[in-house]
């Protein structure tokens, strides 16, 4: 729906951004200050601790490569099932969310199952500092992707229902995409300073 | 959860076309981009070089990525500028402030007799 | 692209958009609920509203409300203090009281009625006829009340106890300590589960609450002025208020992720048992006082800048001038927003930063001092050539201005930071935010409501006995707190419940309580003067001030639509070019082809979402506390949250038109 | 409504500045915690940069103030003002510019000496006068502890203090010794929640955050080459050494009140402290005494007297037997309290009593025994002895001698296991006994 202010392209100094799309990229800045205060407060107990815990048996940078790698696909995917959008290409669009959410669960599963080992060989919530911070970053990124592949979920059911177009829903497409980016750089950041950096 | 109500009308899908294909391109190399740079990481950490080459040089990569993501497959550098500015002022307040919290916080102070957890 | 070639609109319900509906009647939703709109039933009307107007008159009166709650912890706190060893009431009790007088001040007192003011003024500043996520709005008015609701649950559970109708025994026996008692900045490791109870746990959640509520609030506000403004109100059109809005917006965007996330890990200590700010478990206290503080200062100026806002606004029009050096202000409001991100480690000057930083916080500390003391000059420059007016509005800006250079002042004392060793946690820190809170904020708060009430609700003061608010007021501010300055450097510690005679604070203290009560009998009088104003005014007009800024181009109060046409704005100062300016400067209307206006509907599922907030905050707190049941409590409340956000989704905005010209009146 | 609100506006500032200035002249600023009396280098730095802050503001707020007024004045609207409209200018970036460069000018001014203070108070000089090898006469010490100035560490406890001085192997609580004119090094932790140490006339404060080891340095009153310096002495001859001592003598030598600077808890506001500053001697006799701790009344040893105590109680009489008894027995104090010398007396969680009746105050300073003499008010003391163990919850709400984790005198029990507190006549014993300790 729309007011009569969007039809003068010129009365908005030429800024006519959609307000979702503008919502969407002022709460990813402010994820920014959100995920920058969970992963500082990682990176500042393992260096005020680094003797503390030695995380490198633990991990499996094999793994977490993997699921790192997932995510990243699947953000490509994410890129084209917008993409799809635009072009009005429904069918397409489908594939790709459905690929999106795919790679979504198997990351939430290579996730899931790092958990429960970690938990398994004694790192808890409350073992010491690491596991507290380890546990809250990765456990509020991992509940971002889980709200992620929710929403695309919706999407996809959504686009059965006759009621998507390319005119209308590229927007909201758009907008839960760039959410989706999003939780794949912050990942991007945490596979390296949380996980690379503990083996070098 | 977000209203409908208000929005500007989308620009013309029929332009979208061309480019959206030239962009299919992008996407595809930037993925194939992506992945290899997380290859080399992986194996950039096992490399007996020196640590802080090997730690400036993963730092590097990985803001590739990120920013490569960012402008590519977020679209950021085909958006419009204010959008630029809305993420770009977050992301640069909050890398200000927790580098300058890194350098606040240090071992020094710490009083490890009161620490008895570990 | 023209008005007529708007595609069918998806929703089925006002798929005939060229038609205009003239008969007001509900329509069902997308989920074959009826929508409330043009409900007879006022109640129903005001929970479910998404009007801008009515929104912003509610957070309003709630703030007020709770201003006179929180006066009311500070009148017993004053008079608790009023004698050395006083036992008036105990000292659990006086902890209590200044942690909730804290809290409620900045959080439900001084943001909400700055919240106020965005929402009635922005949308009517830029032209627009609502804010750019009108349910949205709703939902941060609600989630705010139930944030409040929690934070303060724990006076309605003591009042209880007191009244013998409850007691902390059977399955409740885990709970002690209702009332949150720790500081409103909560400083780790006393909010740990070792040292405090329930009310920490109240404390948290109502925070966490009511981040969201402004979190999603600034949000929408950034939106709204980016995207919302009339043809031709350019950026450097807009009045000052609503840039002030903008950067205010902005800095919640950036800072509340911080306390956001420092509550998480709060909680997660005490109902998970992990080690972030536990010392036995390696836990460091000292970064929760960074990541509040992150939040915290960028905080103090979000209080602030809307207050300079206002008086930017009330200034101009008050001396038929504009405002002086209109794109610096507005710079150096932006400045001043931004520069507080780097200034958070002023309030730990005293925890062993090290020189380095303590230097380098000190010098950054000082430098806010050049933006901020930009604006006054500006603001004199405004007043100078004038033709200076000293009605109800203009009093209070001028006393701001006043009041405002003193706290600033004492906040540079602070700023140096050997100086400030002897002043932190002291009597002194108290005096210089009130300063900026009452003589700053708040007097502009106050010329802010004499200014727009009579735009609001359409009717125009009665009498003067503004200015005898105005007289109340700055005298008892400045006798309350003139004297604290001293009590600081006599060594009197804030945040003591009572203290020993002998060490020269007796006489400060009595003056300081006087100077509360007449202070209060100041407040009392403003809100004597705001009922008599909703009672016995005339109407108001529609610019009864000869105002400058758009929102006085409508009628008093405004309608609904705020403009039956979309004003196009041809320059800054809207109004007052439109009055006194060139022809080419005058205010054109947009033609609206006979379509009428088009409305967002009302709807339910803000309410229920944000109220979902109760049980969760309630229950996850409870549930700390060993109350049983209490997690499917939070549970329900989080089903409650997530089916209001779900209906909200499915069931479409809806709208509905509006025929301006027969509703012009 | 207009002049009547300017005339009175006028009225209000005039009766507003003669209240201010009737109530400046009438308060003094000499009082027990007054930063305006500052007596050490320290608390003096951090006078001189407030002074100057207020001289800095002070001047821009007569200034800016002053013209703000004038204009205020100048252009009010005068009653049937039918000027044309005033012009509408829009700014003047000139004098944007100069008071901007006016306003760093003045910021600069506050800067400098704020940096020169920062370094100043923060490292703990190397000054050989106050290292304990050159001053203090008491025991041996080793090569490290005579080059190192007297390092005393401070731990907060809800809601009081203890003092170490790992030098010299002793504690004691809530009154430190320090030596006058010597540089002094603390240590600061706290074993619960933040606390902090502010002791005004001497330095302002420093936090106690657990977890973490913050330091500060103090010296009441100058040492001899400032003190030299200040008043212009170039020579070095023994009359000024003298003229030196009589200074510290009648203007440092005192006794200084200080208090926990940050909330931390119900008795936050009865958590204070003292500081006694004394000369070398005096402090090196305090050290011995603390050391050599007490022996048992009657001027018993230890050994013999617990040998009769194990044996049978009952064979000691007299008041301070039976207040000793109940210190040992009944009462629990032991358990949590130690006093040098009785080597049953081992308790780390209260306050060390060694010497306690000689300080002036207890409970962290909340009760007072200070005679006008600098003296202990024997009669006072005795009441606050008796008053704080009979009802120290009233005295100290919330505090952890009553009701501590798993005991405290709140919950004395007799042989049954109920609640039996202390009898006054036992308090009365314990009383007694307490104020022998000295
Ligand atoms: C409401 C808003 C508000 C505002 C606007 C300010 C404004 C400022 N504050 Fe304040 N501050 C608080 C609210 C606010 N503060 C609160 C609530 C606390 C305590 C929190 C707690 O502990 O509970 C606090 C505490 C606080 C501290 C910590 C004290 C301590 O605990 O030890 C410091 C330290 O530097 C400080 C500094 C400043 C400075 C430098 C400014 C500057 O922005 C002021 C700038 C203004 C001027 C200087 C006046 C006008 C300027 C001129 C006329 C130009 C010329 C002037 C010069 C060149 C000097 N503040
Ligand atoms: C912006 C916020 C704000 C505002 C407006 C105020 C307003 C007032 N505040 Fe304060 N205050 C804070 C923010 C604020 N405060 C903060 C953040 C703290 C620190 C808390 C902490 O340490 O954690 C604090 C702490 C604080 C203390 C220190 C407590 C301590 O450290 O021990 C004191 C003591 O005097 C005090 C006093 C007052 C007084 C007298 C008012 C007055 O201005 C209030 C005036 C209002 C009224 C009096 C109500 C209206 C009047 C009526 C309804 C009249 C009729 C009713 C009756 C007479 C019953 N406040
Ligand atoms: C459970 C531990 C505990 C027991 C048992 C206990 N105390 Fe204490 N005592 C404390 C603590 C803790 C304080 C500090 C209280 C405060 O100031 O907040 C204290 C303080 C004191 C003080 C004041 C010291 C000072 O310098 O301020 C005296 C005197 C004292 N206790 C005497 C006694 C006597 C006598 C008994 C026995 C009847 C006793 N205590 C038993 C813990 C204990
Ligand atoms: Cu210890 Cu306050
Ligand atoms: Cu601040």
């Amino acid at each position: 729906m729309h007011t009569a202010e969007a039809t003068h392209e010129d009365s908005h100094d030429n800024l006519i951004i959609d307000n979702k799309k503008l919502l969407m990229w002022v709460f990813l800045g402010s994820d920014c200050m959100f995920f920058g205060t969970l992963i500082s407060t990682h990176l500042i107990y393992r260096k005020l601790y680094p003797e503390s815990f030695d995380p490198t048996a633990l991990f499996s940078l094999e793994l977490t490569s993997f699921s790192t790698f997932i995510l990243l696909m699947s953000s490509f995917l994410m890129a084209l099932a917008v993409s799809a959008m635009h072009k009005g290409e429904l069918k397409s669009f489908r594939n790709n969310v459905i690929g999106v959410v795919f790679f979504g669960l198997i990351f939430l599963g290579c996730q899931v199952y790092e958990f429960a080992h970690f938990v398994h060989e004694g790192l808890t919530l409350s073992t010491n500092t690491f596991g507290s911070t380890f546990y809250m970053m990765t456990g509020t990124h991992g509940v971002h992707v889980a709200i992620g592949v929710f929403w695309l979920v919706c999407m996809y059911f959504y686009s059965h229902t006759g009621k998507m177009n390319a005119h209308e829903s590229a927007v909201d497409v758009e907008v839960a995409g760039l959410y989706w980016h999003f939780v794949d750089i912050v990942w991007i950041v945490i596979f390296t300073v949380v996980y690379l950096i503990e083996f070098i | 959860m977000t209203d409908n109500d208000y929005q500007p009308v989308p620009l013309a899908p029929d332009s979208h076309k061309d480019s959206e294909t030239e962009k299919y391109h992008t996407f595809v190399n930037l993925a194939l981009g992506l992945a290899a740079i997380t290859g080399i990481e992986l194996v950039l950490v096992y490399l007996p070089f020196n640590k802080a080459l090997i730690f400036t040089v993963l730092i590097t990569l990985s803001l590739f990525k990120f920013v490569a993501v960012i402008a590519w497959f977020m679209h950021l550098i085909y958006d419009k500028l204010i959008l630029t500015l809305a993420f770009g002022t977050g992301l640069s307040i909050a890398t200000g402030t927790f580098i300058a919290l890194g350098f606040l916080t240090s071992r020094g102070n710490v009083d490890m007799e009161a620490i008895t957890g570990f | 692209m023209s008005y007529t070639e708007i595609q069918t609109p998806k929703n089925p319900s006002t798929k005939d958009t060229t038609s205009v509906p003239q008969v007001l009647t509900p329509q069902s939703s997308q989920i074959g609920l009826m929508r409330p709109d043009h409900s007879k039933n006022v109640i129903i009307d005001w929970l479910t509203t998404v009007d801008h107007k009515k929104i912003g008159l509610m957070y309003g009166a709630i703030a007020l409300f709770f201003l006179l709650v929180g006066g009311v912890e500070a009148l017993i706190i004053r008079t608790q203090l009023a004698i050395p060893e006083n036992d008036l009431i105990s000292a659990q009790r006086y902890n209590q009281l200044f942690t909730m007088h804290g809290t409620t001040m900045i959080f439900l007192a001084i943001m909400p009625l700055n919240a106020a003011f965005f929402n009635f003024l922005v949308p009517l500043q830029i032209g627009a006829r609502d804010v750019a996520f009108p349910r949205v709005n709703t939902f941060s008015l609600w989630a705010f009340v139930a944030g409040a609701l929690v934070i303060n649950f724990g006076w309605i559970l003591q009042a209880l106890q007191v009244m013998g109708l409850f007691q902390a025994s059977g399955p409740t026996a885990g709970m002690n300590d209702f009332v949150p008692a720790m500081g409103w900045f909560g400083y780790a490791p006393i909010t740990g589960i070792n040292f405090t109870g329930a009310g920490t746990d109240f404390w948290i959640m109502g925070l966490q609450i009511l981040g969201i509520a402004s979190l999603s609030a600034a949000m929408n506000f950034v939106v709204t002025i980016i995207n919302m403004r009339a043809p031709g109100m350019k950026m450097m059109r807009m009045p000052v208020f609503t840039w002030m809005t903008l950067v205010v917006s902005l800095l919640i965007v950036f800072a509340f992720p911080a306390i956001t996330v420092a509550l998480g890990q709060l909680m997660f200590d005490r109902c998970f048992g992990t080690n972030f700010f536990v010392v036995a478990g390696g836990g460091q206290p000292i970064l929760w006082q960074h990541l509040f503080w992150i939040f915290g200062h960028p905080e103090v100026y979000i209080l602030v800048l809307p207050a300079m806002g206002i008086v930017s606004e009330v200034l101009p029009v008050f001396s038929k001038k504009p405002l002086f050096g209109y794109a610096i202000v507005v710079f150096s409001g932006a400045v001043i927003g931004f520069l507080g991100f780097a200034v958070w480690s002023h309030h730990m000057f005293t925890t062993g930063l090290g020189k380095v930083a303590t230097a380098a916080f000190s010098l950054l500390t000082m430098a806010i001092a050049v933006p901020t003391g930009v604006k006054i000059f500006n603001w004199i420059g405004t007043l100078w050539g004038g033709r200076v007016r000293f009605s109800a509005p203009m009093i209070f800006s001028i006393g701001f201005v006043w009041m405002f250079m003193m706290g600033g002042f004492s906040g540079i004392m602070h700023s140096s930071a050997p100086a400030d060793a002897q002043q932190q946690d002291s009597y002194f820190v108290i005096a210089h935010f009130h300063y900026v809170a009452i003589g700053g904020i708040f007097l502009a708060v106050v010329a802010g409501i004499y200014f727009w009430l009579p735009k609001m609700i359409g009717k125009m003061w009665k009498g003067n006995l503004s200015t005898w608010v105005a007289i109340f007021s700055t005298a008892g501010l400045n006798i309350t707190f003139f004297p604290m300055h001293f009590l600081g450097l006599l060594g009197m510690p804030r945040r003591t419940h009572t203290y020993l005679a002998g060490f020269g604070w007796e006489t400060y203290n009595l003056i300081c309580t006087i100077g509360a009560y007449i202070l209060a009998f100041g407040i009392l009088l403003l809100v004597v003067d705001i009922v008599r104003c909703f009672r016995y005014g005339e109407p108001a007009g529609d610019d009864p001030w000869d105002a400058r800024t758009l929102e006085w181009a409508t009628t008093s109060p405004p309608k609904v639509y705020n403009f039956a046409k979309t004003p196009i704005i041809p320059a800054r100062d809207a109004l007052w070019e439109n009055k006194y300016g060139p022809k080419n400067r005058k205010i054109t209307y947009e033609d609206d082809h006979g379509h009428g206006i088009h409305m967002p509907s009302q709807s339910w599922m803000p309410l229920i979402a944000s109220l979902g907030f109760i049980p969760l905050g309630l229950g996850m707190s409870l549930m700390q506390a060993g109350v049983p049941f209490m997690g499917y409590f939070a549970i329900f409340g989080l089903v409650m949250l997530s089916i209001g956000v779900a209906l909200w989704a499915i069931e479409g905005p809806g709208g509905y038109h509006l025929n301006a010209k027969e509703n012009v009146a | 409504m207009k002049s009547i609100s300017v005339r009175l506006l006028r009225i209000f500032s005039t009766v507003s500045i003669w209240v201010l200035t009737a109530f400046i002249s009438g308060c003094s600023l000499d009082t027990r915690m007054s930063t305006f009396v500052p007596k050490g280098p320290i608390a003096e730095t951090q006078l001189d940069l407030f002074m100057l802050t207020v001289w800095v503001t002070g001047f821009i707020f007569i200034a800016v103030g002053g013209v703000y007024t004038y204009t205020i004045i100048k252009f009010r609207e005068k009653p049937n003002d039918d000027r044309p409209l005033p012009t509408q200018g829009h700014g003047n970036p000139l004098i944007e510019i100069g008071l901007i460069g006016a306003s760093i000018f003045l910021l600069v001014i506050i800067a400098v000496p704020t940096l020169q203070g920062i370094w100043f108070t923060h490292d703990t000089p190397d000054d050989p006068e106050s290292r304990m090898g050159t001053w203090y006469n008491g025991d041996e010490l080793s090569d490290e502890e005579a080059d190192n100035p007297l390092i005393i560490k401070v731990k907060g406890y809800r809601w009081w203090w203890a003092f170490e001085y790992p030098q010299l192997g002793i504690t004691t609580a809530n009154e430190m010794v320090i030596p006058a004119g010597k540089v002094v090094h603390l240590e600061l932790r706290s074993v619960d929640v933040i606390h902090s140490f502010w002791l005004p006339k001497i330095a302002g404060k420093v936090d106690l955050i657990p977890g973490r080891t913050n330091s500060m340095w103090i010296q009441a009153g100058d040492n001899y080459l400032n003190w030299k310096e200040k008043h212009g002495h170039k020579a070095d001859d023994e009359s000024l050494r003298s003229e030196y001592s009589s200074y510290l003598e009648e203007e440092i030598h005192d006794y200084y009140y200080g208090q926990c600077a940050e909330y931390c808890g119900d008795s936050h506001a009865r958590m204070l402290f003292r500081a006694n500053v004394v000369n070398d001697d005096d402090f090196t006799t305090w050290v011995a005494d603390e050391k050599n701790g007490h022996k048992a009344p009657s001027n018993m040893n230890w050994d013999e007297w617990y040998a009769a105590y194990d044996e049978n109680p009952n064979q000691l009489s007299g008041d301070l037997h039976e207040g000793l008894k109940i210190f040992m027995g009944r009462g629990q104090c032991a358990t949590c309290h130690q006093v040098a010398g009785n080597p049953r007396a081992l308790g780390v969680a209260g306050p060390n009593l060694t010497n306690v009746g000689s300080r002036m105050s207890i409970a962290a300073g909340w009760l007072n025994h200070r005679s006008d003499t600098n003296n202990v008010d024997i009669e006072k003391q005795y009441d606050n002895f008796f008053k704080w163990i009979k009802e120290t919850d009233v005295v100290k709400p919330g505090n952890l001698m009553w009701r501590a984790n798993g005991g405290g005198i709140g919950e004395l029990t007799n042989e049954n296991g109920e609640i039996a507190l202390l009898t006054d006549d036992e308090i009365h014993k314990l009383s007694l006994y307490l104020q022998s300790l000295k």
